[in-house]
């Protein structure tokens, strides 16, 4: 079990399986980009891919056994720890991922007010 | 004051109408002006461009005095200035960049005055402006070619370009002047255009603007060093590449003077008459011996003359009448008789019978041609001048004489002042040239012809035409008829008997029967008709090119509409084929043995 | 504090001043603002060329590159942010003066207009990938919600649209941005410049494609280009103006200048760039064909022109790259008068559909003639700016004896004359359209000259570049040599020759 | 001389018809004299086949009896013509034509009638719609007797008419000229509302230009 | 001065009596031919003065009137242009100053003047019949004037006078030197003539339907007598380019009998042919023959 572990622990190994779940993520986001129909299972989707991306980011940036970057008692010197920048990167995309949905949502309810529907479909069939 | 605003109006646009015949007289010296980089534009009159300047001048004027007639038309005249701008830009540029600048500036600004009038049609306009376009971008096309073989823009010639570029050059500029000439097949938009403009900008259409063609089509064997030879050798007594232009040339001329019998518009007829006499025009220059080129200018000059005359009369008569076919016009002699005779002398011009200058132009033009030994071309051309005869008496029987066949052909007076005096002017022109041809060869063809390397003509008098084959007098010629018909006449009245005129216009010898109104008195419209049983004619008039011209539109439209198709509303199918593209392109890598 | 002329306030500024709006409102200086912003920061950027013709400005914000982030301002980056101060500008002055649509007045446009400004500004100004991503966000949500501002289904339709499709290309674009931070650790572009050659090849080609298919989609290139019509349908005449003149430059400047600086091998760079100019060139030109609506044409018509732009740049020679900054200065005028000539039309008439035009150019004779004078820019015929940047482009390929884009090029300023021409044709047709007539009486709006003014500076400007292209001539081939030169500019962020 | 004063139907017509035919010869000039030669050698002939009689026009111009030797010779339209022959019977729709015809002539002109028909009506005399005597309607230079005249007459006819036109004697033309109103009232009587229009003859009395 | 006077009169009257006696002659050969008297040789004369001296003329308004005076004045112009003798101050009109190509030109200016005055008449028969003459005239030309340029061509010059001077023996004739420019012009000049059997544009009795349809009286006669003109001068022109010229008056009346016997003997022999045939035939058999001789003579001499 313990093996298992150790094994899984392996930095090649968790990567690929990191890679593994996020890519996994992201097709399913993609999936329901292209699948769905209901405008908010689209927003969720497109959610779901972002998070898929910052998935990838942070666990490819990390390997097992860093701590976090944070330079505190004890802790004077920058070795061992996870490379700082993605967490950084990450937590701006995140800030913008939300921006983006929370206005994608606003403006779908907005819009389902208006016309009584949240079929994307219905977008599409907007005429001249 | 605002009283006297229209009149200042017209002042100004009739004034700046003088601008060609201002900038003919002072322009001296060259003027530059930088663009960018190492190019400038460089504005100088050369004696080429002075001939065309000339015609310009006279056509101008001429065209803008009746055009001033009425309330100002405002938009009207602006584009009207921009376009003798850019046609004064283009002959005044000593490269090729101020030439395509006055190109594309005449081409868009008579296009705008074009649909300003309310025939034009969606099909006309876009015809008249894809044409142009393509020719102007063709024009832009040889012209990159020529620049980057010399690395210059400069009006030159190709000294050191492979034959590759020379014949790139030729071709490509070749094509664009032979549309703004209007060869066929590529002359759609000239019946379309000169039918559905303005009725008198159809007359600076036909006379000037079309010129323009010809100048660039005499500016061509300037750009290689020995002219049209220089590209293909010789053929016979004349170069070769000519030899293919001049038989473009004339069997343009034949089959656009079947078309012309075949109309019924009298503008329509005018348009292909045009497209007709620049063939002529184009034969001459494929000829390119000096006799033919003097051929060539003196034609496109009373060419000129006689398009901005016969326009200028039909404007006054669809002015007056409202009509425009020749089924429903008919017997103006007795009430327009300045019309009639302006359309005399027009027609005279344009089928060059003596003693008119259009007779001196055909006349080099067909001694050039058996100096080159090229009878076969001269046969062609032959057909196509006498088969004008058809179309130009049509031209005068339908209007002027015959039956009155509309309720305002019944009624019309003589066109206003501002329109008989260009009329008159120009009938003058016409006979004052045809009476002294060596006239005009001195004065206007021999200068352009040394400016284009070839040997004058001259003229051992202003009345005679002189060629190595012999020549005429037109002096004489006028003289000696003058006279004769003052003794016919004076022999005729002097014999017994009386001259008694006819009570009615029925009272015709009709096998016993007395015609009446509403018998189809008039043969304006048939007239022609029978030609078709002729073979060769019948299978003339059989075949156009609005065939070919309109699936081309519908191919377009219809590839337009496919790629429309894939510009779908629907945002998952442009994710889809975002992705699509994503997965494609490793997939192609792959396959490509990822050696990228 | 001390004023210094630092590319930092061509982000700061407008941003402060939107984030400030309450205090605007109070004050009632809105309008005045919006105009007065984007005018300083023009006044600002001509201020600098003389500047930056010396050697690019670069402002570090904290640390210096290649670990922190820095602006970096070189001429390329200079003219696009004068163009895009001077774009709002305009468009800020059209509104000003007489917009009568409520929803463009007040304080939402203000504070997305502004920041729409500083997004195209910092998408042009940033040395770093990541940082990029940030302004793209920026300058995306300002774009969605300016498209959705009207607030009206056809409105919000688009502005979702604009949303999700805006948000795809916002992932592929992080996801290559997080490849290559993984792959080389680094995120300033001249930093990754130097270590992209390190990476294999194959993920060389996925960040690339993935890269391509993000920015693609921001800056309208033919597969990824199909939302285009409809948002440009949707959002109002003004705003698509600033899509047009503003944010699709900043896009395909940030293609272009990511193409060149990463990417080593300038071959298969130009064989991509090229090909995709040429596909959405015509592509585009040829779906515009049988638009009936006016602002969709014009949507088409701006894809074409992006697309020749692309072309010229993607040559990657000095004076095609010149005169692709020429076209793409004279395409944003165009495309604002055309825009603006759309809107102040859609104040008059209910649609802009082609039946409903039908002699409009009788009615309204500045106004369409405005239109015409757009359309002749838009096809380069003299005398206009549009000619001159197409003969620059067309003489740099001449120059290198490469004539297919030539013929291209000329085919599709074929096919473009005609549809413009078409819609010429219809707005002067004689049979004055009774729906034109109609609406006019019922939505009358007397127009003052100062609503004209923006035009008819346009129409000015469109000449003067025309006649006199010299005038802007050294910032063109400044902007173009800085956007070429790779290891310049390697060299002036880190001060070490590129390898 | 017709005047209504003066006489009366019938009595004035034969009145008018003697007093034609019997006008002595006036004194006639050298230029009359070869005026009147050269015009009765070419007689252009208006062959109007109005009737049955047009059968004998043929032979009359082809090789067997060749009138182009004696300078006549047919004309295919009015204008040209000199002799208008009247070839039969008249029908009255026939008659507008003629008339027509007749009046589109140039002077001088003159008429030759084939037949009994065109004299009194021949086997038609009581039919409804012919006319019996031409004279009436237009002036008849010579007159062709017979039925029909075999070309041997007519070329008597035509003979004895160049005599006259060498004699330079009034002919038709200038009767139907002095006695405009006569014919044309007799005209009127048999033709109706459908006479010819004015325009051909109004000169007549209006004076010519 | 008085010369050119003198001499013009001389060439005119010299057209006027040939013309009448030589139509004169081919009414009475053709009255042989189909076992007739025929009329006097003088009939012409008749008939003509006849017209001329008609009491009455009916015009249809003054272009009516002043196209038979241009056809006329143009028949004039043509004769005067044509040389008829070689190496004689006499009877040369005013032809040093003209040329070939202006005489063919000339040819067609009357008729062209006169269409106008049929035109003018307002009977459409009339136009009917100069629809058919331009349209015969377009097919003749091409022919006539390939072999005309043939001519040209071998003597390198336009000028009748020269070409003349150039055949000064039998065995210079342009006939014999190069019979095929002979051939080519042979029918279209018949049917320049006005010749039989393309004749169906001015059928004189037959035919209704022809551009003289209106004219009567003196007008008529001036067309006659334009007509007998022209017809001597084409004769001329021909005898002085294929038949070496003439010296004298006999020589040149000779020749251009034995040329009118030639064209005589073909009119009588062909039946007419309608327009569109005749079109037709100048554009297949003379035209062909005439681009034979293209090829003989431009690429294989």
């Amino acid at each position: 079990m313990l093996e298992l572990l150790d094994w899984l622990d392996r930095p090649s190994v968790l990567h690929g399986l990191h890679l593994v779940g996020s890519l996994t993520l992201f097709v399913i986001g993609l999936y329901g980009l292209l699948g769905k129909r209901h405008l908010l299972k689209i927003l969720m989707s497109l959610a779901l891919m972002e998070l898929a991306v910052n998935l990838l980011f942070i666990a490819l940036a990390t390997t097992s056994g860093e701590t976090a970057p944070i330079l505190s008692d004890g802790l004077t010197a920058f070795t061992g720890m996870a490379d700082p920048v993605p967490q950084a990167l990450i937590l701006t995309a995140i800030v913008i991922g939300m921006a983006v949905l929370a206005l994608g949502v606003s403006l779908a309810i907005r819009y389902h007010r208006l016309s009584a529907s949240a079929d994307i479909r219905a977008l599409a069939d907007a005429q001249d | 004051m605002t009283t006297n605003r229209p009149l200042l109006l017209k002042l100004l646009f009739l004034a700046v109408s003088l601008t060609p015949t201002l900038t003919l007289l002072t322009w001296d010296g060259a003027w530059v002006w930088p663009l960018f980089g190492e190019f400038e534009l460089l504005f100088q009159l050369e004696p080429l461009a002075a001939f065309f300047l000339l015609l310009l001048a006279l056509g101008a004027p001429l065209v803008a005095l009746p055009m001033a007639r009425g309330t100002p038309d405002v938009p009207t005249y602006a584009l009207f200035v921009l376009l003798l701008l850019g046609m004064q830009v283009l002959l005044l540029a000593g490269d090729f960049i101020g030439l395509f600048i006055g190109w594309e500036i005449m081409t868009w600004s008579s296009y705008l005055l074009l649909i300003r009038s309310t025939r034009a049609t969606l099909e006309g306009a876009q015809t008249y402006i894809l044409f142009n376009l393509a020719s102007a971008f063709l024009l832009l096309a040889g012209l990159l070619v020529f620049y980057s073989a010399t690395g210059d823009f400069q009006i030159a010639a190709l000294t050191e370009a492979s034959t590759a570029q020379r014949w790139a050059v030729f071709v490509l500029l070749g094509l664009a002047f032979l549309v703004k000439v209007g060869v066929l097949p590529l002359h759609r938009w000239i019946p379309l255009g000169y039918d559905q403009a303005p009725d008198l900008f159809s007359a600076v259409l036909a006379g000037l603007i079309s010129k323009m063609g010809v100048y660039g089509l005499l500016l061509l064997p300037t750009l290689f060093p020995d002219a049209l030879a220089g590209l293909a050798g010789r053929w016979l007594n004349g170069p070769t590449a000519g030899y293919g232009l001049a038989w473009i040339g004339a069997i343009t001329a034949i089959v656009a003077t079947f078309k012309a019998i075949s109309q019924q518009d009298i503008k329509r007829l005018l348009a292909y008459s045009s497209i007709a006499q620049l063939g002529y025009v184009l034969t001459a220059l494929g000829v390119g011996s000096s006799l033919a080129v003097g051929g060539a200018i003196l034609q496109t000059l009373v060419h000129t003359l006689v398009k901005l005359l016969l326009f200028i009369t039909f404007a006054g008569i669809i002015l007056q009448t409202g009509q425009r076919r020749f089924n429903d016009l008919g017997h103006l002699i007795d009430r327009m008789p300045v019309a009639f005779f302006a359309v005399l002398i027009g027609i005279i011009g344009l089928a060059g019978m003596p003693p008119l200058p259009g007779f001196a132009a055909k006349y080099l033009v067909f001694v050039g041609l058996i100096d080159a030994r090229w009878l076969l071309l001269l046969a062609a051309m032959m057909l196509s001048s006498t088969a004008a005869f058809i179309y130009c008496y049509r031209l005068i029987y339908g209007p002027f004489l015959g039956h009155a066949n509309s309720p305002e052909a019944r009624d019309a007076t003589e066109a206003p002042m501002s329109y008989l005096i260009p009329q008159i002017v120009l009938m003058g022109l016409l006979v004052l040239l045809g009476i002294f041809p060596g006239w005009a060869i001195e004065i206007i063809v021999d200068p352009v012809l040394t400016a284009l390397n070839l040997a004058p003509i001259g003229a051992p008098s202003w009345g005679e035409l002189a060629t190595p084959y012999g020549g005429y007098d037109g002096v004489i010629l006028m003289t000696v008829f003058g006279s004769a018909f003052v003794i016919v006449t004076a022999l005729f009245w002097l014999a017994r008997g009386q001259l008694r005129r006819a009570g009615s216009p029925y009272d015709l010898s009709f096998a016993g029967e007395v015609p009446t109104a509403d018998m189809p008195l008039h043969y304006g419209a048939g007239m022609g008709r029978e030609l078709r049983r002729i073979p060769l004619i019948g299978w003339i008039l059989a075949h156009t090119t609005t065939g070919i011209q309109a699936g081309l539109t519908r191919q377009t439209l219809a590839t337009a509409g496919l790629l429309g198709g894939l510009y779908r509303r629907d945002p998952q199918t442009w994710i889809l084929l975002a992705v699509l593209v994503l997965a494609s392109v490793p997939t192609l890598l792959l396959l490509n043995g990822g050696n990228s | 504090m001390e004023f210094s002329a630092s590319p930092i306030w061509f982000i700061a500024l407008p941003m402060l001043a939107a984030f400030s709006s309450p205090l605007w409102v109070r004050w009632r200086v809105l309008d005045q603002l919006l105009l007065g912003i984007p005018l300083g920061l023009l006044l600002l950027a001509l201020g600098l060329f003389a500047t930056v013709q010396q050697a690019p400005l670069i402002e570090t914000i904290v640390i210096a590159p290649p670990l922190g982030i820095h602006l970096h301002l070189d001429s390329a980056a200079l003219l696009l942010v004068a163009l895009f101060c001077f774009a709002v500008t305009l468009v800020a002055a059209f509104l000003w003066h007489g917009a009568t649509e409520t929803h463009l007045r007040g304080r939402q446009p203000f504070v997305l207009i502004l920041l729409l400004l500083a997004g195209g500004n910092g998408l042009v100004l940033t040395g770093d990938l990541f940082n990029l991503y940030v302004f793209l966000e920026i300058a995306g949500i300002s774009a969605y919600v300016l498209t959705a501002v009207r607030d009206d289904r056809p409105a919000l339709a688009a502005g979702l649209k604009y949303l999700i499709i805006g948000s795809v290309a916002g992932v592929f674009f992080l996801l290559a941005v997080v490849l290559i931070y993984l792959q080389t650790g680094q995120l300033n572009m001249a930093a990754v410049a130097q270590a992209f050659a390190e990476i294999p090849p194959a993920m060389q080609g996925l960040i690339a494609v993935l890269a391509l298919i993000g920015l693609g989609i921001k800056s309208e290139l033919f597969p990824f280009n199909f939302w285009v019509p409809d948002v440009y349908r949707g959002s109002d005449p003004a705003i698509t103006a600033l899509f047009s003149g503003l944010l699709v430059k900043a896009f395909l400047f940030v293609l272009v200048h990511l193409a060149v600086l990463i990417w080593i091998d300038p071959e298969i760079a130009r064989i991509w760039l090229m090909t995709l100019g040429a596909l959405t060139l015509m592509v585009a030109e040829l779906a515009a064909l049988r638009q009936d609506e006016m602002r969709r044409m014009l949507a088409y018509s701006s894809l074409g022109q992006i697309g020749l732009i692309l072309l010229a740049f993607g040559f990657l020679h000095e004076s095609t790259a010149a005169g692709a900054f020429f076209h793409l200065i004279s395409h944003t005028l165009a495309k604002l008068l055309l825009f603006l000539v759309a809107a102040l039309l859609l104040r008059r008439v209910l649609s802009l559909h082609l039946d409903a035009l039908t002699g409009a150019g009788r009615v309204y004779p500045l106004t369409v003639g405005l239109f015409v004078v757009g359309a002749l820019c838009i096809l380069g015929l003299p005398p206009l700016s549009g000619f001159m940047s197409k003969l620059w482009i067309l003489q740099g390929f001449a120059a290198a004896q490469t004539f297919w884009p030539i013929a291209l090029i000329l085919v599709a300023a074929l096919i473009e004359a005609g549809y413009y021409f078409r819609w010429i044709r219809v707005l002067y047709a004689p049979a004055a359209a009774s729906a034109v007539t109609d609406s006019k009486t019922s939505k009358t709006a007397p127009e003052s000259w100062a609503t004209y003014a923006p035009l008819l500076l346009l129409v000015g400007l469109m000449l003067l570049l025309g006649i006199a292209p010299f005038v802007i001539e050294g910032a063109l081939v400044d902007a173009a040599r800085a956007l070429l030169d790779r290891d310049l500019l390697i060299q002036s962020v880190l001060g070490v020759a590129a390898q | 001389m017709y005047h209504k004063s003066a006489c009366e139907g019938f009595q004035c017509e034969q009145q008018l018809l003697e007093s034609s035919l019997s006008q002595a010869d006036a004194g006639l000039g050298v230029v009359e004299r070869l005026v009147g030669w050269l015009r009765q050698r070419s007689l252009f002939v208006l062959a109007y086949g109005t009737g049955c009689g047009a059968i004998e026009m043929r032979p009359l111009m082809t090789s067997r009896f060749d009138a182009e030797r004696f300078g006549i010779i047919g004309a295919a339209t009015p204008r040209q013509a000199d002799v208008l022959v009247i070839s039969g019977y008249l029908a009255i729709k026939t008659l507008k034509r003629v008339i027509r015809s007749y009046e589109q002539m140039q002077e001088p002109k003159y008429v030759i009638a084939l037949g009994s028909c065109t004299i009194n009506g021949g086997m038609y005399w009581d039919s409804y719609n012919t006319i019996k005597c031409l004279d009436h309607y237009i002036p008849v230079d010579m007159y062709v007797n017979g039925c029909m005249p075999r070309p041997e007459s007519l070329i008597e006819g035509f003979s004895a008419l160049q005599a006259r036109i060498g004699r330079g004697e009034p002919s038709g033309y200038q009767r139907y000229r002095d006695n405009i109103d006569w014919y044309k009232a007799n005209q009127r009587r048999v033709l109706g509302d459908n006479m010819p229009p004015a325009y051909t003859y109004d000169w007549y009395s209006g004076g010519a230009v | 001065m008085l010369h050119i006077l003198l001499d013009s009169l001389a060439m005119i009257a010299l057209c006027y009596v040939m013309g009448f006696l030589f139509r004169g002659f081919y009414r009475q050969f053709n009255a042989r031919l189909q076992r007739r008297w025929g009329p006097s040789i003088w009939q012409n004369f008749y008939d003509n003065l006849k017209f001329l001296l008609k009491s009455e003329t009916l015009i249809h308004g003054p272009m009516f009137f002043f196209g038979p005076i241009i056809i006329a004045a143009g028949a004039i112009t043509t004769v005067l242009f044509i040389p008829f003798l070689k190496d004689s101050i006499w009877l040369q009109g005013v032809s040093a100053h003209g040329n070939l190509i202006l005489i063919i030109y000339l040819l067609v200016v009357g008729p062209l003047g006169n269409a106008l005055a049929v035109g003018s008449s307002g009977n459409p028969f009339g136009v009917m019949g100069v629809t058919r003459g331009l349209t015969r005239l377009m097919g003749l030309e091409v022919p006539f004037f390939l072999g005309l340029a043939l001519v040209m061509l071998q003597h390198e010059t336009a000028s009748v006078q020269a070409i003349m001077a150039a055949q000064d023996s039998i065995a210079h004739w342009n006939l014999i030197t190069n019979p095929l420019a002979f051939a080519v012009i042979l029918l279209p000049f018949i049917a320049s003539q006005n010749g039989s059997p393309f004749d169906v544009v001015g059928a004189p009795v037959e035919v209704y339907a022809g551009p003289r349809v209106e004219f009567g009286g003196r007008l008529l006669g001036v067309l006659m007598t334009q007509n007998m003109m022209m017809t001597v001068a084409k004769l001329v022109l021909m005898v002085d380019l294929f038949l070496g010229g003439a010296s004298n008056i006999f020589e040149l009346i000779a020749k251009a009998f034995a040329l009118f016997l030639l064209t005589t003997a073909i009119s009588a022999t062909f039946p007419r042919l309608k327009t569109e045939q005749t079109v037709d035939f100048f554009w297949t058999v003379p035209l062909g023959v005439a681009v034979l001789g293209v090829i003989l003579n431009v690429w294989l001499i």
